[in-house]
């Protein structure tokens, strides 16, 4: 029992890290903010998932992604479809030539509902797609690009094409998708009104306990000998094949993890915004989650969080007051955490915070029961060690998965 | 057929070649059991090719290398590995921000599919296997050490050990001693013979002291084919050999 | 430049002030103190005005990919607000502006729309340009009771009680504009050629029943590129393989460029091969060149050239408010005709409910706006003339024709 | 005629992809403020433009010349910048230079908005790019496509003499091979990196000087291409610049010639998705020399 809570929590500090995270969600932010406010918030958490697909994809697995877009925007428009057909009925839109289709069809003169769109009528079918169709995606995807070896900085390029591909096909096929409008005017999720304010809040805890969920799922897996093995071959790969480890299908399962959870990031996102459009599938919010990631700490779970979380108040802070400044700001911020602080913030908790709270606690041992009141980002279990070294193995990292598809013999 | 099963390896044939430039010729090579098989040759003869070649890293052109019974040319690396071959390679190449026990575990043949690995628990037996491998490789008292921190000979050997944790019927070593004090090389030496009861062994090294003191059979090398073959006082007085090396 | 042309426009404003007292008379309303309507009577809703102030929001995207269509669009709006309050408010109230950037990010615009309607409280809103971004905040406005003005012609096929659409719904500006081509061009043959996203596929939707149904002409060729494409070649080989006595076009933003400079240095000029657009504006050709669009014809209703007295004192203003090189297209001047149909509307309801001005509003006539009479439909959108203009090489229209009044449909039985 | 529809695609790709093939194939890293670098010469173009037009318009028919230099040296000069305030720091973090670069493109994307305003704007073309050239009746090869690939050749051919025959390209040559080596034998890698870079601007900037004779310039006009451009290198094979125009020309052709058969969306679809698919078959792209690995 007590293993298993170490590798869940990640020992003690893992466990206060995530009970202030937790506070953080679910007391702290219901508590000092509106439901304005908190439905944002809430907007943004379903970004974090994004960026805890990538720490485990990008920090330990060394694959870069540059379309998890992609997947976000997959998991928003399963959500979306069935959300769409419900608000469809016969009866709502009786005005249409063909009623009982969605809207954007009826303008695109499709007189019936397209084959893929019919299994959505149903809750569960729709659930599981959310899942399981950005997760069959990325299979193909990851398989046929780490079977044969395509790493680095050619599977970022090739993502990034693909969502490319995605957004002209999902814009282009407006009679089946709704164009670049997206799937819009969202009401009810079985006959339950999400518009409500009441809906946002069971919409917001129930997004915050799927994060959490997500963390408690990458701490599974970076705590177990998978997540050895990750780093394992981010640093070399050719020791982990010739240890007798297939490394394409730990990159292909890690890879399909980091998509399933920004899936379910989608389809939270389609249910507390009310819509989901192709802006979202595409190259630019796709790094813009990478930054979320990087600015968090390309290491830890929890950094990720607060990144997005972060990155996000300050573009509706900076958009509101100075718009012109924001994309400075934005550009600033990739440059400076790549250059100054490449493990982002759970970098600068671990070499200036940390040293400071634990010599505090050392000073006041014996003071009592003692936990740092700020909401500092605790690191995660494995990565104190990770962490410090980052600089010099992000280098070893991409000669090792770099511009050659094979690893080289030097 | 019947022969080959004689053999734990049997090359024949073997041919590579980049670009035109053939570098490895039409090479046959048989390795018996419980055999200790060393590999010479002047550089560029295609030695560690061959090793590329055997555990697949590089693609044969044409030919056949057979591992018992078991067509390694069709194999992708993992699963020669898990049929039993290992391979060190000349540069040290271990999990330098690891500690040496996680280097050893992570080589120890247990859960290796993907979701094995998510529920591989470090178990007394694995501790046990760990403990065992690394008193071997004498670096029992280092367990606890990031491997990054050990002296290049430790390395080596930390690299031996995780190929002898998965027990392999063939083990491939190239240039085990290269950079190796005096003392370091004649503790390999041991090592090499205490370990190879059981397997065969086959070693690439230029240290011709070192080779005499391990080699049940000598094979030399040159421009991709086998110049000569046989027991090492054999080789040594080999005229063609001594061509080859000395480069008249 | 741009720099200069901003410090000249701060210079510019404090003349301008002076000179608004005379030419603000556009129509005649009423000025109303706020000691005769007290605010507890004309806002029972909570919104954010005091007995001196109205809070309104602007909301177009300032940043990003949109900012460059929809600049003028604020312009126009502010340079209406401020001639409002010159002539002493609304209601005797001044307006304030706050001003969002949707960032030409559709969820972003949800975000801000939710943010002026529920924290600031705003008592209208001018904004969106692209549909993408009104069907993004059209939920919120229509759960938070909120007021937008919507600025853009579209394609039509919507009709919600918290908007008012003061551009052209695809009908008004597609059927005349095709019907003059039939008669005036002997137009039979028609090729189609859009952007890829939902208004021109719309639009296009629209134009080939028109063609068939009613002008008995035949749709040669239809074809929808992506957004930002710059490449048009292999369509203008197709065109000229099909030679169509009509391209109609529905191009817009970068590609337009690309697409007028590569038309014509083929060879296709529009004299040898007519072409009918519904998204070149003046703002547009600014971009592209007048000598790339020089013969090619426009379907707008307003044309900044229109020799119309309101149209003169607007683009006065507008050229003192924003710098004489300023151009004004069509979907510029229905950003300027928001605010004062708003101010009609809340004068007329005297309050500012959101309810009561939206009930004020249908019927609200005005005769000289910059591109003459006009008139609030039922349904939210505008009566008005559809004018054909033929670009000139300086980069301004010649009229060829202008239509009656037409009554806008934005659900056109028969065309759906 | 349709083929000088793919001829001209293939030029523009050509321009775009000769200044990344330097950057990305020869050095290895990755630029994603490429565009920015040919919207700077599209801006150079139009400011010439401009000036050409005030101050003396007798001038206006050879500005276009001169326009083509300022944009190299200005996107050289700033590319030289860059690469000693940015890019060196991060030579061997190839992934973290894709977001670094990232970040740039944004920061210049808004330094353009705020100097040049949102709007699109373009250069006035001297006459004598204007209209097209009719070898047969009917058939009209548009003249700005004609220059656009007349200087695409002679900057290739710049290019390649550079790289293959002078010194300067030896030494490119021999750092990229072996840096620790060529260090050695005293040549200054670190210089011969900053001006490599800033030579691959420099040709983006060329790049973006020859495109205001086709498309417009805003803010966002360089972004556009990014992608397709990468592609354009890694699919023929990084480090061949013979891969690269092989594969601008496979691309451009397959392209165009789809356009012809159905909708523009579609064939970019079906273009793009080939391209991936043959670089999932054959992830080292069209031209790439086998070596024992």
């Amino acid at each position: 029992m007590q293993v298993a809570m170490n590798k869940l929590f990640g020992g003690r500090e893992g466990l206060v890290g995530l009970a202030i995270l937790a506070a953080l969600i679910f007391i702290i932010m219901p508590l000092t903010f509106d439901i304005f406010r908190l439905n944002l918030v809430g907007k943004y958490l379903t970004y974090a998932f994004v960026a805890i697909g990538l720490v485990l994809c990008w920090g330990y697995g060394g694959i870069l992604s540059l379309g998890q877009g992609m997947f976000f925007g997959l998991g928003g428009y399963c959500m979306a479809m069935f959300l769409k057909l419900e608000s469809s009925s016969p009866e709502s839109t009786k005005i249409q030539s063909t009623p009982g289709i969605p809207d954007f069809m009826d303008w695109n003169q499709l007189t019936a509902l397209p084959w893929f769109w019919e299994p959505f009528h149903s809750l569960s079918f729709s659930l599981v797609a959310v899942i399981a169709v950005p997760c069959i995606f990325a299979f193909i995807i990851s398989v046929a690009m780490f079977k044969r070896r395509v790493g680095g900085v050619y599977f970022a390029i090739i993502t990034q094409a693909i969502a490319l591909i995605l957004t002209i096909l999902i814009i282009g096929q407006q009679g089946y998708t709704g164009g670049i409008n997206g799937i819009t005017d969202l009401r009810t999720l079985k006959g339950w009104d999400i518009r409500t304010d009441e809906a946002k809040y069971v919409l917001y805890f129930l997004n915050g306990a799927l994060l959490i969920g997500c963390i408690l799922v990458g701490r599974l897996i970076i705590t177990s000998k998978l997540g050895r093995l990750l780093l394992a071959m981010r640093d070399r790969e050719d020791r982990v094949r010739f240890s007798g480890y297939d490394v394409s299908s730990f990159k292909v399962f890690v890879f399909c993890v980091g998509a399933m959870m920004s899936a379910i990031g989608g389809a939270m996102f389609t249910l507390q915004v009310g819509f989901m459009s192709p802006s979202f599938v595409g190259i630019v919010p796709s790094i813009e989650m990478v930054i979320f990631a990087a600015v968090g700490g390309r290491m830890s779970l929890i950094g990720a969080v607060y990144g997005a979380l972060i990155v996000n108040f300050a573009k509706t802070f900076f958009s509101e007051s100075f718009p012109a400044l924001w994309l400075f700001l934005m550009g600033g911020l990739f440059i400076a955490v790549v250059m100054l602080f490449p493990n982002g913030l759970a970098g600068i908790y671990t070499s200036y915070i940390k040293p400071r709270i634990d010599a505090w606690i050392q000073g006041r041992r014996g003071g009592g029961n003692l936990t740092p009141t700020v909401p500092a980002e605790p690191q995660d279990p494995v990565s104190p060690r990770t962490a410090e070294r980052t600089p010099a193995s992000a280098a070893s990292r991409s000669l090792a998965a770099g511009i050659q598809s094979e690893p080289s013999r030097s | 057929m019947s022969s080959n099963t004689d053999f734990v390896l049997s090359i024949e044939d073997l041919t590579v070649s980049f670009d035109g430039f053939k570098a490895v010729d039409k090479l046959n090579l048989y390795v018996d059991k419980n055999e200790i098989r060393v590999v010479i040759g002047p550089n560029g003869a295609g030695k560690t090719t061959v090793l590329d070649l055997i555990c697949g890293k590089t693609r044969a052109t044409s030919g056949s290398i057979k591992f018992k019974d078991l067509e390694l040319t069709r194999m992708s690396e993992h699963q020669i590995v898990r049929a039993g071959v290992g391979r060190k390679f000349q540069n040290p190449s271990i999990y330098e921000n690891l500690t040496v026990f996680e280097n050893l575990e992570i080589s120890y043949p247990k859960g290796r599919s993907v979701f094995g690995a998510l529920a591989f628990k470090r178990t007394a037996e694995v501790v046990a296997r760990v403990e065992e491998i690394a008193r071997e490789i004498m670096l029992d008292e280092f367990l606890g050490t990031e491997a990054g921190l050990l002296s290049h000979g430790q390395k080596q050997w930390l690299e031996i050990g995780m190929l002898l944790i998965q027990d392999p019927e063939l083990l491939m070593l190239d240039e085990p001693v290269a950079g190796m004090s005096a003392r370091e090389r004649e503790l390999t030496g041991q090592l090499l013979r205490r370990i190879c009861t059981n397997r065969s062994v086959l070693v690439i090294e230029h240290d011709m002291e070192f080779v005499k003191n391990i080699a049940h059979k000598v094979t030399v090398l040159h421009q991709g084919k086998i110049l000569k073959e046989g027991s090492m006082e054999m080789v040594q007085s080999d005229p063609k050999v001594i061509e080859v090396y000395l480069g008249h | 430049m741009y720099f200069l042309d901003k410090a000249r426009d701060a210079l510019k404003r404090k003349r301008l002030v002076a000179a608004l007292g005379a030419s603000m008379l556009l129509g005649a309303v009423s000025t109303v103190s706020a000691a005769t309507l007290p605010t507890a009577q004309v806002n029972t809703t909570g919104l954010a005005i005091t007995d001196s102030t109205v809070k309104v929001g602007i909301l177009h995207s300032t940043t990003g990919t949109m900012a460059i269509s929809e600049t003028g669009s604020v312009e126009a709006e502010k340079l209406a607000i401020d001639q409002i309050n010159a002539m002493g408010g609304i209601l005797g109230r001044k307006i304030e502006i706050i001003q969002e950037d949707g960032a030409s990010d559709w969820p972003t615009f949800a975000e801000k729309a939710k943010k002026l309607l529920e924290k600031d409280q705003v008592a209208a809103v001018f904004g969106c340009w692209t549909s993408a971004s009104r069907k993004a905040v059209l939920p919120v406005f229509e759960n938070d009771n909120g007021l937008l003005y919507y600025p853009t012609f579209y394609e039509g096929l919507e009709e919600s009680k918290n908007v008012f659409y003061t551009g052209q719904e695809a009908t008004q500006q597609i059927l005349a504009g095709l019907d003059w081509a039939s008669k005036e061009l002997g137009a039979k043959t028609f090729y189609l050629v859009g952007s890829d996203y939902i208004w021109p596929r719309t639009s296009m939707k629209i134009a080939r029943k028109h063609i068939e149904n009613v002008l008995k002409g035949t749709v040669v060729g239809e074809e929808y590129y992506p957004l930002g494409s710059t490449q048009f070649g292999s369509l203008i080989n197709k065109i000229k393989l099909k030679k169509p006595d009509l391209v109609f076009g529905a191009v817009v933003g970068g590609s337009n460029v690309a697409w007028f400079k590569q038309l014509n240095a083929a060879g296709l000029t529009f004299k040898k091969q007519p072409m009918l657009t519904i998204s070149v504006t003046e703002d547009e050709v600014l971009g592209i060149g007048g000598e790339n669009v020089e013969g090619l014809y426009s379907s707008m209703m307003y044309f900044q050239s229109l020799d119309l007295p309101g149209n003169k004192k607007f683009v006065d203003a507008f050229k003192t408010k924003w710098g004489a090189d300023s151009v004004i297209g069509d979907v510029t001047e229905s950003g300027y005709l928001g605010p004062w149909l708003w101010l009609r509307a809340v004068e007329a309801a005297k309050s500012f409910d959101v309810d009561k001005v939206v009930a004020a509003s249908p019927g609200i006539e005005w005769e000289d706006s910059p591109h003459g009479y006009l008139k609030v439909d039922k349904n939210h959108h505008l009566w008005m003339k559809t004018r054909i203009g033929e670009w000139q090489k300086d980069g301004q229209v010649k009229i060829v024709y202008e239509s009656d009044v037409i009554k806008p449909d934005p659900f056109p039985a028969g065309y759906q | 005629m349709q083929a000088f529809a793919g001829v001209s695609l293939f030029s523009v790709f050509v321009l775009m992809a000769l200044g990344l093939a330097i950057i990305f194939g020869q050095m290895g890293v990755i630029n994603m403020a490429h565009g920015e670098f040919l919207t700077i010469g599209a801006y150079s173009t139009v400011m010439m433009s401009m000036l050409a037009e005030k101050f003396m318009p007798e001038f206006l028919p050879y500005y276009f010349i001169f326009a083509i230099l300022v944009a190299f040296v200005v996107a050289f000069s700033i590319g030289y910048l860059v690469e000693f305030l940015m890019i060196r720091h991060l030579y061997r973090r190839p992934l973290d230079t894709l977001l670094a670069t990232w970040g740039l493109s944004l920061i210049m994307q808004q330094i353009f908005r705020s100097a040049f305003g949102a709007r699109e704007v373009s250069a006035t073309l001297p006459d004598w790019l204007m209209g097209s050239w009719q070898p047969v009746e009917g058939v009209d090869i548009p003249l700005n496509g004609l220059f656009v690939l007349g200087l695409t050749i002679l900057l290739s051919l710049a290019v390649f003499i550079f790289l293959f025959k002078s010194r300067w390209g030896l030494k490119v040559r021999a750092t990229t091979q072996n840096r620790l080596m060529a260090g050695a034998v005293g040549i200054s890698t670190p210089m011969v990196d900053r001006v490599t870079f800033a030579l691959g601007c420099g040709i983006a900037g060329v790049a973006g000087a020859a495109f205001t004779t086709i498309a417009s310039t805003g803010p966002t006009s360089g972004s556009l291409y990014i992608v397709d451009t990468f592609l354009v290198v890694v699919f023929g094979g990084a480090g061949s610049l013979l891969g690269t125009f092989a594969s601008a020309f496979s691309i451009a052709q397959a392209q165009s010639v789809m356009e012809f058969f159905m909708s523009g969306s579609m064939a970019k679809v079906l273009t793009l998705l080939a391209v991936i698919i043959i670089l999932m078959i054959r992830p080292e792209g069209l031209f790439s020399v086998k070596v024992r690995k």
